[in-house]
């Protein structure tokens, strides 16, 4: 098998979830004959039929309501926003119906369903286009929130969120789509949600990310480990709910931490992830919990979103920071 | 200049004020036992509604939205229904509710502030109650969608009110339903009032049946005081809808009668006349007169009824009153099909915390 | 049963495929001097096109949404306007933006990622492009009622696409136009695609014109590649409104000639034929030929638009590859009217950052 | 003049905006005869006149996407959401175009609007009416995001937020709108937005809170000092942009932080001034930054909702942890 994209990844994901469950139903702009603006649906539609693989009207709060019904008939939608730029009107869907169904109706009715986006800046194109809005998602009670950072977790976590009984809002980084490959072998083996992973070990520092930063991030490991720095660095992949403990673990290792995050800095994940250790890992800092962010500032167009979003160097000279301390 | 589409709205009305037939009547007209067992259902809902006002009032219940002057809308469209369809509806059709076969308990539980309330034994399948304006219309189309997906004949009813045909959300999911030609009947409850706004102010529209043509889909309008047009329009919709005619929008004519709930003071923005007059084309006496002069209907039989009603609604109170107040737990339980590790904590600290029986009610 | 209410949906068109006309013409097609400045804008703008779709090819500039095929629409409904009305645009206007008075220049900075090409100089009131679909109709509904308020005789244009009237958006501001009558024209460019999908998945509804019939307001349809009839209709619309008439929906036919964006390969989704076809009916050589058969034009003054054309867009290029790159700063400067001082820090850290030019476009 | 409620100085301060500037409009469901749900615009209707204060159709995203075109016209338009619980539609106008239409235009156009929402819960209301989105919105670039706790703070805070030339989101304590009373001379003077109150002062504990939880919070300091604890207690006011020097100088005196909030626990304001301590305020921290927040759940029903969310005896036994500390 030759290795593939994050994109293809995604693509196979959904097809071996079509094939093994006709409750799988596809929904979104353009997912059919398109194959999605990025080609994430590709082919799904010559394969499983225009009632599996859905196109819809421009109507966002439709479709993120109708996998809402959908799912409360016992189907597992799967439905794509095809930026998340355009997903902020289904903030209300997933919070007042999505998270709530199960809780509402104490265990009748359910809400097995996947709403992905792409997430994320730095492929330079329209406004809108590069949002990180997973810190917003990521504050929904009975919401799993997922952002899959290489093709084999895409394709594991994708094929958990599909089998989750409840609503998981599964983040696609746009940058990474076809930046590299890997052998992702099409086992159905799903991975599992609700967990970090450890994607390089050291005894420095931690370094926290997820989504497109996990490459900015390991770049940045790799750099710093030629000036005999050795950092372990973490993929958080599941943002609600967070695995804390391998965070604290690798904390309570290092004691130094730096979180990496493409979202503005105010607020978001990162923001919890430095509450909580500054609730419960306090013992173990050496030095201050520092953020690597985007601005507090709106997106820019293209020309500046370099000069926005944090890269290599702005981790790097974090980390030298954080080292530097006390 | 050429004209490329016409469009007409037409209205529906077969019982005048009293309750006598104005013009020819339908065939489900005809069916009196189904009438009388409606006007069984409008009465007892209707008396529950005054039950929960005055627990309302006496703090024994949360704020309440009362249903009264639209108890023909609600078992109308529900007798059309059949046991396998589903129902999703707003906070104003607890009758509707009944209808379906929800217990007086569950909805005094819900009433009172406790999701128990929404685990229906009967109907499993119909939606809890949405406060959300509109944003269950999507739902419906989720829910048709399923069932056209696994061919089987159901439909999905959404009831709404005149103020919902506002939000996006409602154009939306009526555009969704005709693109896919789903079975799907859209209830619009017209009672002239979204709070103290009027119709009017709603919409510069001349109706709210004409909506429907945004979407391509046949819309009618329907006096919602008339169980008998009511009942006509809906079968007819349920059915083109059951057998892949595709959806249909209705607009019930009626008005609301009580405050929006027990929070709100109509007073402050609507005449007493204007309420006086409305009086005067309530549901429940006309369909009263019209089974009264068919002779399916007495007196002994209407004291019966009301006394049946008040002993089910005292009982139910009484079990709404012993029912075991909800636990901590509960607001765990069901988060997700498995509570997260991470919130495992939560659930413990929550289950030790201070105690508080939550009987207040102060709104 | 009675009909409660009847619509109608008229269509209009003046110049046929060959430029003749088919019928009485109507006022507005005699001030041929006019609709000869029409067709000179018609000119710049699909030149322009040109040079964008072969800049973003180059990579220098950002994605870039071709509006070959609706020249007519944007022009002929901006001569309808006054300088002092507003319009509101989604990214398929460049068009209509050039007729409005904003630069060449200004388009390529923003066209090429920076904001700066959003500072108009003219039109100053004019709003910038809207990427998120039908989200400006709501604006368009606040700058209306902020003219009618200030009792200022000034229409608020807002233009969308086909695909943008399934947005819940769309409903919500056509109804809140029509219930303040407020001075609005909604101009539909019916392209036939939405990215991949087609208009007839995109809605049950016969016409997108109808779709006003659910705000009651006045929706009509017009040929989008017959200036005339788009000016007509427009100026129609717009003396309506300016005059306390109230709102209208226009839905202008016509065509996407283009891919969707430079993103899209539209091969994938749509035959050949169909574009081709399609060619048959566009707007400039049908207003060419109508000018042409009443002397109003000739192949001189062709030859000569045409280099005028060249000449502008060929300075315009230079001036914005000549621009200075946008600073740092101004992703802060213009956040709020004063920096907070939280946010202080950050604008200097950017500031001092390693540096980047911007200049690459991978999109 | 007699002390009054706090939702009567929102009135208070909407009634001398109105009078004094014409470009005032206010908007919303129910905001005319019937004077707000909450009567927060009562007898403005008769005063001001049908054009100034409109009753709007349910149409939450046509409001604030209304509200956007107005400001962009100069109008200084100041929406009223019914409730928080609806307003979740808003985001998105609120995100994509009223924290950016100052940014996209470089200046050309802007975007001076109020959008006013009741929030939280402790009213024993029907399901959606008792949310504290605060967190989300206080992600969005380009917004301010208030929260006033008192009749003073709520009338200065609100002329300062019609005032600015910028979009401000101003979230209204439900709990408190008529719970206790206060002098507000009707002086037209706005208070400082992004800058915390410090109402009480102590030496042993920061209490770092906002909106309804500030009495909470008051309350607790009280019987806290009855056992000899006394506490800096602040009230945040301004969550974005967040006047961190302020807390921070308190933590440097104090040396601990429980931060009270009735949002959930992960994520959201309380995150970022704990993250913003853990980066910041490390060295003067005795013990962890300790938050008391509303569980990661949905917002139960009435009957529990006492039990959902943070009351003074949880900010007292965990203040009594954090200073057991170390
Ligand atoms: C999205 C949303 N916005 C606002 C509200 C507050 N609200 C509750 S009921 C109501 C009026 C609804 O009017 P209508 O649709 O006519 O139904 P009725 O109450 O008359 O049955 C409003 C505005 C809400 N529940 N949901
Ligand atoms: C709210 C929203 N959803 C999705 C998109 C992605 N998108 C960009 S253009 C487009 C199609 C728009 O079609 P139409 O309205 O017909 O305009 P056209 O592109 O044909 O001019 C889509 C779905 C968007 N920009 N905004
Ligand atoms: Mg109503
Ligand atoms: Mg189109």
């Amino acid at each position: 098998m030759a290795p593939i994209t994050l994109v293809e990844a995604v693509n196979m994901a959904l097809a071996r979830a079509l094939a093994e469950d006709d409750d799988v139903v596809i929904l979104g702009q353009d997912v059919g004959v398109d194959g999605g603006v990025f080609r994430a649906t590709l082919g799904l539609l010559d394969r499983f039929g225009p009632e599996r693989v859905v196109d819809t009207p421009i109507a966002e709060q439709l479709i993120t309501g109708m996998a809402i019904g959908m799912a409360a008939e016992g189907l597992r939608p799967v439905i794509e926003m095809q930026f998340s730029g355009f997903a902020y009107t289904c903030i209300d869907q997933m919070l007042n119906h999505a998270g709530r169904m199960r809780h509402r109706t104490q265990g009748r009715l359910s809400c097995p369903m996947v709403l992905r986006t792409p997430c994320g800046a730095g492929i330079h194109p329209p406004e809108h286009h590069s949002e990180s809005p997973e810190g917003m998602f990521a504050h929904i009670p009975g919401v799993r929130v997922v952002y899959p950072s290489s093709p084999s977790r895409a394709y594991g976590l994708l094929l958990a969120a599909i089998a989750d009984p409840d609503p998981v809002i599964f983040l696609e980084p746009t940058r990474l789509y076809r930046l590299f490959k890997e052998d992702v072998p099409d086992d159905g083996k799903p991975l599992p949600l609700d967990t970090c992973f450890t994607l390089r070990e050291g005894s420095d520092v931690t370094l926290v990310t997820w989504g497109a930063m996990v490459r900015e991030t390991l770049q940045a490991a790799e750099r710093l480990e030629q000036e005999g720095i050795t950092a372990d660095v973490i993929d958080v992949a599941t943002l609600r709910p967070l695995d804390m403990d391998t965070i604290l673990a690798s904390v309570a290792k290092t004691g130094r931490c730096v979180i990496v995050t493409e979202a503005v800095r105010s607020g978001g994940v990162a923001a919890e992830i430095a509450a909580h250790l500054a609730e419960h890992g306090l013992l173990s800092l050496f030095a201050p919990v520092m953020r690597v962010a985007s601005y507090d500032i709106v997106v820019p167009l293209s020309r500046l979103e370099g000069r926005y979003m944090p890269d290599t160097e702005r981790v790097v000279s974090t980390v030298r920071k954080c080292l530097a301390f006390g | 200049m050429p004209v490329v589409s016409r469009f007409e709205i037409e209205s529906r009305q077969y019982l005048d004020e009293q309750g006598r037939a104005c013009g020819a009547m339908p065939e489900c007209a005809r069916d009196l036992a189904t009438l009388t067992e409606l006007y069984r259902q409008m009465v007892l809902a209707r008396s529950f509604d005054q039950k929960m006002l005055a627990l309302q009032r006496t703090g024994q219940l949360g704020t309440f939205a009362s249903g009264v002057g639209k108890e023909a809308i609600d078992v109308g469209v529900v007798s059309a229904m059949k046991p396998e369809d589903a129902l999703l509806v707003t906070y104003r059709e607890t009758t509707a509710q009944l209808a379906r076969g929800v217990s007086l308990l569950e909805l005094l539980i819900y009433w009172g502030g406790d999701e128990r309330g929404s685990n229906f034994a009967v109907p499993r399948g119909d939606y809890p109650v949405c406060i959300t304006i509109a944003s269950h219309c999507c739902h419906a189309v989720g829910a048709a969608y399923a069932f056209k997906y696994r061919k089987q004949p159901r439909v999905a009813v959404c009831m709404l009110g005149d103020g919902a045909t506002s939000k996006g959300e409602f154009y939306e999911a009526m555009n969704g339903a005709g693109i896919w030609r789903l079975p799907i009947v859209f209830v619009v409850t017209n009672n002239q009032w979204a709070i103290s706004v009027p119709r009017a102010a709603q919409t510069a529209a001349q109706t709210l049946a004409q909506k429907a043509i945004a979407a391509g889909i046949p819309g009618i309008q329907v006096d919602g005081n008339d169980v008998v047009a009511v009942r006509d329009v809906a079968l007819e919709a349920m059915e083109r809808a059951r057998s892949g005619g595709g959806p249909a929008l209705i607009e019930a004519l009626s008005y609301r009668l009580a405050d929006h709930t027990t929070a709100d003071d109509a007073s402050r923005y609507r005449s007493a006349d204007e309420v006086v007059a409305a009086w005067k084309r309530e549901p429940i006496g006309r369909l009263r007169n019209y089974l009264l002069a068919q002779g399916a209907w007495s007196r002994p039989e209407e004291e019966a009824l009301l006394k049946s009603c008040s002993e089910q609604i005292q009982a139910a109170t009484q079990a709404y009153l012993a029912h075991p107040p909800p636990q901590p737990a509960q607001m765990f339980d069901h988060l997700h099909a498995v509570l997260p590790a991470a919130w495992a904590w939560q659930r413990e600290e929550a289950l030790d915390g201070s105690s508080h029986d939550g009987s207040d009610h102060t709104r």
